[in-house]
């Protein structure tokens, strides 16, 4: 840190906008090409046996165009092939009304919120801790391992207890889901910010000892400015495990709507398509919530003069 | 006044004492206060834990007294041995160590090409997002019941997190220090190795400690979805369907103790390697 | 209204189809009640959901309940209007099994665990064959929700019921004739499944006793609707489904299929039946269901009092 | 019992523990600074000349002795806000532009806004960087950070103000005028000033007393009283007193290196 | 048409996009450098001597204008490892001991390990640092690091040697020790040498040429050509030859910041 101040960036052009963009889209659409072409192959080799077996069974045998062909088009496949998958997700996203129950817009809906809701508890609930951890000796010394050990307690295994215990406190909802939720994003908050609010290094804490500042004044001042990278990688993941607690919180609620209770229906009668739907959804979900931390991270770095 | 009152006082009561005790203590200095204060903490819990279970008749289906879970967790050991091995052992640890080289070589790939990193990075961020309980079914389709499914359900657990902390950490040398490597002219590589991957060691280890937890949690609830007759997960979900929650609440105690040592031997590794960071030197 | 809760086993479909036409029919209207019907899932024990007070009345198979009885929780069978069992064995034709007694042995089979393995557990000791994976016994698979093993050719046979599972096997794609299946009930290990419970201490309480039994009449009501309009309970089902996933015809079937387990009377155990339940269980062998001889885990009282109006 | 001076190092040793065994980087330091004291420190690198300070601000704990600051404990002293530190780096936090990073200590102080814009104008002024408020620190050469830093130390106008090698990163011009404005800030407002430097010329030129130093383990070897007057046109550096004064310190300094 | 020279800068710019406006860091540069030169630069702070440097090897790209080194394009003779260079911060990695920094340029450069011990022990020797090779670097002091990142530079033997204040932190008697030891070194080798000072009589005494810089935009103002032998004792610096080539010099600074 001592030396970062001397660090520059060196005076390169910038990229025009519209080149910018296809900088940006060119590399996303050729790993996804690739991708397609590996799913494509391995919807092909995964389903081939049922396809085989089903032909066997009717006494038929299959050329090799036809085998293809009949991995294409399974119900129940293995894997559902990619186009099997986006007409699911277009039949559940816009080809339903959203408030209907089969609409996916409808599940993600109550999904993000929980999430959302789960992940503000979480990621306050941890940099509550962080600063607790900070600035008290005896929480520093206690809390660590206690907040690990809570983290290895198979939450999907409770998660139906603490549905119950909730349900008998007459809370029920949004809220068992989203705390359940928290649980899983606070950890990473906290090991994250214990970390980056130790950042600092010891000129800077000097200084501020120097001018007898308050623990107050150097927690905002500079511990927190300068966890921000720390920070932010942590609330990535952070999001991410936020809406795997509220899928995981959906399964026991009595699996009644949300992306979780998509998927385990869809798991119930084996409707693979339907759980790659919903998988998809929950994916562009979290993908698009990281996108979104990322880019509140940009903005806070470049103000902060600390983007490269 | 009634008994759940004065039940809410003597638990208070126990709860102000255990606090005080560890405040004076923790401000004593040494290893030894540090173990005893986070031992008071917890027994407190246990202590409160016991009380309430005892003084408001909480039926053992909805939560076991602590006692009771000990005695199941003695009662049990070759099983609860057992489970740790298949659960943990096989399912978490490998599974772990093949997340965490998968995703540091993946962020080292992506950060070596920008055309990987425009590309990689977002479609990661997508695939390693679907949650555990979706890919779980599937993975247990594809890698058979048996541990080896488990392992592929934590590798995909714990990619991201190492994944996001690694390509930041790499991100993580000043420029003075970039600046060097150029005047020496070194390779890629050297630079890499010399520089970018010792600045971004307390990056991963922040994503090592993260998943340390998560490949646990991954590793038993895969086990929801189809097992062997044995595992932790496997028992967990068998207990609670008979109704035998002191053996539910053993396995989770096996569980936090494996996490909880799991996660210190990676903190003690990072301490050594990274001893040169201002978080260490405090 | 009288406000009243009901625990499901499973999730929302037409094993449940009684229930939930008695609500969308008014009988429960009808009767005085407002009732809530909360679906379940793979890991909501039902007889815990009653314990915590998440519900005054839960749908549970008898093995269940008789095993969370002795561990102490105090629930009570007031109706039960499965008489028979859909608890079958499905294995696939190739995998040369015909007869338990010979074939299962270094097989591997699907079995639902969370306190559902208690019919095939006594089963196995029946047939004498251990269930720990040694060679002398079979191999034990937990299975997942669906019926994949047997499509991917994981275990040779997988559970399933004649309503639901054995369906969805169909709907894959395979031919009865591939398929040889063995029945609880037909090879003499049929355990009740479900049945209605609540907590021994709310029949103490007359008023409380008066509600369920107002709550069996319309269920038992709802239940013969589902026998005579299939169909239409199907549909309702099908409306009821938050999560937008069953299909209609899939629900058809099981209705159908359900119909047939039913008994249409007036929803009373029939002790027989129960004391065969209760023998399969403690025949357990080794390591039996339940170790003695169960007391006052049923009672007429309820359904006796639903007659009398 | 603390005496009536602003600083006063009684018996101060201080030893640093590493993985290669112990560190003596001071032993049995005795000082004592009166109040408008000028106080020049200078010794081989590495004697001790940061620790030293480091001591009387309080950021280090002497593993022996006592350091008494304005007749309080060092670090009442501190958390009386009694100094301005300028330390050997410069340090300016790299997400605040050069205004914000002066401004720091006085939000944290509690100044009010017009109040910390006027000063920070001024400080600017005084060390030449007028036009760079709004840059950040990577956007400055090495000796505007360093001035950037002086100016921090300025703006809240401590009474004892402890520089560690401010004007090192300096060109000689630039170095003279701060030189000289230092002086004069010295003069008119009476500060007590602490100031480790390399450079004789500038040590006696600013000086009322010179602390000269020596190492492993740092000791005071010489406390050269300056007779130069209070009042010190550049042009004092060519008279003879100062340079019989700039000799004595490079004496001592000599002594000071000879156990090579 | 690349030159013969050493280092040729031709028509050298080089502009700095800020938030608020371009920074002209340097403008229309041109200075040759022949084999065996030693050439100080000197100029206010911030007049873009580091940057100029920096251009040098290859580290920023000009503006406008070209800059060759050895025939080569720089950044050509940057990838053929033509020089070492002392940045302005000691920047030492503090994951590694003093001997882990100094051996890591010779690591990358491929020296087997008995000559890198060699060299490490060497330049320690060279740079007074004998004892600490096992020291982390925040275990030194600023002067101590400084001088490892000198032993750094010093330890591979580059033909070209660029050397940003590398004497800054350091007191006049190590600095004088180490001022003949790079001397020295030059003699011996016939290196070339490029170093930015703000000390006067080091340039003197150390260049054969002598580049004086102002800042905004940052050019060259005076190029003075040294007049002194080859071998210089430390006394010289109190030649009237010496002297007069430091007045000129003064001057020329003196110019430079006429701005104000
Ligand atoms: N990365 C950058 N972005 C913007 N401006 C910069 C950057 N680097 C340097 N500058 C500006 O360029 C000018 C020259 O800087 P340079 O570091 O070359 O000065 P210098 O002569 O080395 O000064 P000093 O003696 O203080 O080290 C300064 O005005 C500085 O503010
Ligand atoms: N944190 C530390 N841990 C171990 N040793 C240290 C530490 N800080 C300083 N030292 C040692 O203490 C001695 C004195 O260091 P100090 O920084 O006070 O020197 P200095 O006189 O300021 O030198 P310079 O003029 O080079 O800045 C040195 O030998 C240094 O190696
Ligand atoms: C994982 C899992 N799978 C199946 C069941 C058993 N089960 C409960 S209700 C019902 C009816 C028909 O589907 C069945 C089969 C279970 N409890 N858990
Ligand atoms: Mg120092
Ligand atoms: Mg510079």
């Amino acid at each position: 840190m001592t030396d970062a101040a001397f660090a520059r960036p060196s005076a390169r052009p910038r990229l025009s906008l519209g080149a910018g963009i296809a900088q940006k889209v060119l590399p996303v659409l050729t790993v996804l090409g690739v991708l397609l072409v590996i799913w494509y192959g391995a919807a092909v080799a995964l389903n081939a046996p049922w396809a085989r077996d089903q032909a066997a069974r009717a006494g038929e045998s299959l050329s090799f165009p036809e085998l293809v062909a009949a991995t294409m088009v399974q119900e129940r496949p293995v894997l559902p092939a990619p186009h099997q998958v986006a007409k699911g997700l277009w039949d559940g996203l816009a080809g339903q009304k959203i408030t209907s129950k089969k609409s996916l817009v409808w599940h993600g809906w109550i999904t993000l919120s929980a999430t959302l809701a789960g992940f503000a508890i979480g990621s306050l609930a941890g940099i509550a801790l962080a600063v607790g951890i900070l600035h008290n000796r005896a929480m520093d010394k206690s809390v660590m391992p206690w907040a690990v050990a809570s983290q290895t307690i198979p939450i999907l295994a409770i998660a139906p207890m603490v549905i119950v215990v909730f349900a008998s406190l007459g809370i029920t909802g949004i809220l068992p889901k989203a705390i359940i939720a928290a649980w899983l994003s606070f950890f990473p908050v906290l090991v994250g910010m214990v970390k980056g609010l130790r950042t600092p290094d010891r000129m800077q804490l000097d200084l501020m000892h120097s001018w007898s500042a308050s623990p107050a004044q150097v927690f905002w001042r500079l511990r927190l400015p300068s966890s921000m990278p720390y920070l932010f990688t942590s609330l990535k993941v952070a999001v991410a495990a936020a809406l795997v607690g509220t899928i995981v919180g959906e399964l026991p609620a009595g699996a009644t709507a949300g992306l979780g209770a998509r998927l385990l229906s869809g798991s119930y009668y084996g409707q693979t398509i339907q759980i790659w739907s919903a998988l998809f959804v929950a994916a562009g979900l979290a993908g698009a919530l990281v996108v979104v931390i990322g880019a509140i991270e940009k903005l806070t770095l470049r103000r902060m003069g600390l983007a490269r | 006044m009634t008994g759940a009152m004065t039940g809410a006082i003597s638990i208070l009561a126990v709860w102000l004492g255990a606090m005080g005790l560890n405040g004076w203590l923790a401000r004593r200095d040494g290893p030894l206060f540090a173990g005893l204060v986070a031992a008071i903490f917890g027994i407190t819990l246990l202590i409160l834990w016991e009380m309430a279970v005892r003084i408001y008749q909480v039926p053992n289906v909805i939560l076991p007294a602590p006692s009771a879970i000990w005695s199941a967790f003695i009662g049990n050991l070759p099983i609860l041995w057992g489970d740790f091995v298949q659960t943990i052992v096989k399912g978490a640890l490998s599974g772990w160590v093949i997340g965490a080289l998968a995703a540091t070589v993946t962020a080292i790939a992506i950060d070596r090409s920008s055309f990987l990193q425009r590309g990689l990075l977002p479609i990661g961020n997508f695939v390693a997002a679907l949650p555990i309980v979706g890919i779980a079914p599937i993975l247990v389709m594809w890698f058979g019941f048996d541990w080896q499914s488990k392992a592929a359900v934590v590798v995909v657990m714990v990619f991201f997190p190492i994944l996001v902390n690694m390509v930041a950490g790499l991100a993580a040398t000043d420029q003075l220090q970039r600046d060097q490597m150029k005047t020496w002219n070194a390779g890629y590589w050297q630079s890499l190795w010399k520089l970018r991957l010792p600045a971004a060691m307390p990056f991963l280890f922040n994503g090592l400690k993260i998943t340390t937890t998560l490949a646990l949690i991954g590793a038993i609830v895969a086990e929801f979805f189809g097992s062997p007759t044995r595992g932790m997960g496997f028992r967990i979900s068998t207990s609670v369907g008979q109704l035998n929650l002191p053996m539910v609440w053993a396995e989770i105690l096996v569980a936090a103790i494996a996490g909880t040592v799991f996660y210190g031997i990676v903190a003690w590794v990072e301490k050594r390697v990274t001893f040169w960071h201002p978080s260490q030197r405090q | 209204a009288d406000d009243l809760t009901l625990q499901l086993k499973w999730v929302t479909q037409a094993q449940f189809a009684g229930y939930y036409v008695a609500k969308d029919k008014g009988f429960y209207e009808a009767e005085n009640l407002d009732v809530t019907i909360k679906p379940g899932g793979p890991d909501i024990a039902p007889v815990q959901v009653l314990a915590g007070g998440g519900a005054d009345v839960a749908v549970e198979w008898m093995p269940a309940a008789l095993a969370a009885r002795e561990k102490g929780l105090p629930i009570v069978n007031i109706a039960q209007p499965f008489k028979k069992s859909g608890m079958m064995l499905t294995c696939l034709k190739e995998s040369g099994i015909k007869d338990p007694k010979t074939d299962f042995k270094g097989k591997t089979l699907g079995v639902w665990f969370s306190g559902n393995e208690y019919p095939f557990l006594s089963w196995m000791s029946h047939l004498g064959l251990k269930t720990d994976g040694g060679a002398d016994g079979v191999t034990v698979l937990k299975q997942g929700f669906n019926v994949d093993p047997l499509l991917q050719k994981q275990a040779a046979c997988i559970s399933t019921m004649t309503y639901n599972e054995y369906g969805q096997v169909l709907d894959a794609g395979i031919k009865p004739e591939d398929l040889v299946t063995f029945k609880y009930d037909d090879q003499g290990v049929a355990t009740l499944e479900d049945g209605l419970y609540v907590l021994e201490d709310k029949l103490k309480d007359p008023a409380m006793e008066d509600k369920l039994a107002r709550f069996v009449r319309a269920s038992m009501k709802g239940w013969n609707y589902v026998k005579e309009h299939p169909d239409e309970a199907a549909q309702i089902v099908i409306d009821n489904d938050e999560t937008g996933a069953q299909t209609l015809a899939h629900q058809q079937y099981m209705a159908t299929e359900v119909a047939k387990l039913l008994d249409p009377g007036s929803g009373e155990l029939d002790e027989a039946d129960y004391k065969r339940t209760v023998e399969t269980l403690l025949a357990g062998g080794s390591d039996p269901v339940i170790s003695k001889e169960p007391v006052g885990a049923f009672t007429h009282a309820v359904t006796d009092l639903a007659e009398k109006k | 019992m603390p005496s009536s001076s602003v600083i006063d190092a009684r018996n101060v040793s201080l030893t640093f523990r590493t993985n290669d065994g112990p560190v003596h980087a001071l032993k049995d330091v005795d000082l004592t600074i009166e109040k408008g004291d000028f106080v020049s420190f200078i010794g081989p690198s590495g004697c001790g000349k940061t620790t030293f300070l480091r001591t009387i601000a309080a950021l280090e704990t002497p593993t022996a002795g006592m350091v008494y600051v304005n007749g309080q404990e060092a670090d009442e002293a501190r958390k009386a806000r009694a100094y301005g530190y300028v330390f050997q780096a410069p340090g300016l936090y790299p997400w605040r532009t050069i205004a914000g990073n002066i401004s720091l200590p006085l939000e944290i102080m509690g100044f009010d806004k017009p109040e910390r814009q006027a000063r920070i104008a001024r400080v600017l002024e005084l060390v030449e960087l007028g036009g760079f408020a709004g840059k950040f620190p990577w956007q400055l050469s090495g000796g505007m950070q360093q001035r950037a830093s002086i100016a921090r130390a300025l703006a809240f106008d401590a009474d004892i103000l402890l520089m560690d090698e401010p004007f090192g990163a300096l060109d000689e011009i630039v170095r003279d005028r701060l030189n000289a404005a230092v002086l004069e800030l010295w003069r008119k407002t009476g500060k007590t000033i602490g100031f480790v430097t390399h450079s004789i010329p500038e040590a006696v030129y600013l000086s009322t007393k010179i602390v000269v130093m020596s190492p492993r383990p740092g000791r005071i070897t010489r406390v050269i009283e300056s007779t130069l007057p209070a009042e010190r046109p550049l042009e004092i550096r060519d008279t003879p007193e100062f340079i019989e004064i700039a000799q004595q310190v490079r004496e001592g300094l000599r002594e000071g290196h000879s156990y090579d």
